[in-house]
């Protein structure tokens, strides 16, 4: 049960090692990793996350403890990167183990919902064409009430 | 006193990302209106209210939120985490 | 697009880890992994995988291709393993990688269930409580109605 | 000639996974009741009509799916995968 908000690369295979190690009585484990991406027809130089250190982990935690009176969960994971990243670089992860498929996939789908747009980060993107602040999308806002 | 803090092109409209000031509103709304006659920046930032996102000690709040307990008022657009 | 039915065991981080090498460009990546379990009530000594060699894969792959052509993928995985497994070893993995979160959540969401109830494994576990085939639960029938 | 298999516990309760059988049968259910007469081991795999499935060729059928033509018949429980 761990929440990270760093600035550092992480490899996604040694947190889930660690993770599964850990969790060796789950049936089901369910992992999210968000990659920063380069389109060719707009190929990114870098991606800046800008973040609100305090209300971030606050905020994460709040959505850890929700999510746990929800489902069945046995164990879960955050990590969620600021900073200067590369395309190709590892931005998010959400790992949830459970007795029950069901449960670890809603947990982690429900968790990235809500990282997506309640958590406090930013993202700059700096490309050839210049550099804009990417824009919330209302399918977003959408997925969130699913689960109202 | 109260602590402000702005994040993203909120932040970069504004010029500096904290400050603290001496107010006495007592809603979102109000110490909007008193930011936006600071100056240009401050207007350009909080032009359009509709795309700005307010905490107050770090819990989201809206535009009628009060602040006049608050030591901390965050303003942001909306957030594009994940 | 790999998918293996094989009896030997395989790391989770080691497919993982190939799977993202391979898939530098997709913003999302999301993992699936069953893993044997034991209840403390009714500890398992092992279980046992039957299949139908020919037709699991020949279903695998027509329920990938239905993936593929339902939701926006990059890439997928799916490993299934047969014969005696351990507790706490890795019985399925399903991989899906997107641009978008939601292709690649809900791509791993609809393989799963139907490697549970349209692929044909039959698992048996043996306890100390005695020898029995795992019976077919009706919330996975439930579940396969989602995708209607 | 057709091939007939049989898996988990229908396969146990005949007491072979395999065989090759002549037959008329035009429909899975025929088929079913042709097994039935060939021992107490099939009539035990087969009594419960409601929880076998079936498949023709390697595809899902059902107990009305035609087998004139069918190379390979496989009887079984419902699947347990994942």
């Amino acid at each position: 049960m761990r929440v990270s908000i760093q600035q550092k690369p992480f490899s996604l295979t040694n947190e889930l090692e660690s993770f599964t190690a850990a969790n060796t009585a789950a049936g089901a484990v369910v992992s999210f990793t968000g990659i920063v991406r380069s389109e060719p027809e707009n190929p990114l130089e870098y991606m800046l996350i800008e973040h609100y250190p305090g209300m971030t982990e606050k905020t994460i935690i709040k959505f850890m403890e929700k999510a746990a009176a929800r489902w069945n969960l046995k164990d879960y994971l955050i990590i969620h990167r600021f900073g200067k990243l590369n395309p190709g670089e590892n931005i998010v992860l959400v790992v949830t183990s459970s007795k029950h498929r069901r449960d670890a996939f809603d947990a982690a789908d429900y968790l990235m919902d809500y990282l997506k747009s309640r958590a406090p980060f930013w993202k700059k993107e700096v490309s050839e064409k210049g550099v804009g602040w990417v824009e919330s999308k209302p399918s977003d806002e959408i997925a969130l009430k699913r689960w109202k | 006193m109260v602590k402000v803090l702005y994040f993203s092109w909120i932040r970069e409209r504004i010029g500096h990302s904290m400050e603290t000031i001496e107010t006495d509103a007592k809603k979102v709304n109000d110490l909007i209106q008193e930011l936006k006659t600071k100056g240009d920046g401050y207007n350009f930032a909080f032009s359009k209210p509709s795309v700005i996102c307010v905490a107050i000690d770090q819990e989201l709040g809206d535009m009628n939120s009060d602040i006049s307990k608050a030591n901390e008022i965050a303003f942001f657009p909306p957030m594009t985490g994940g």
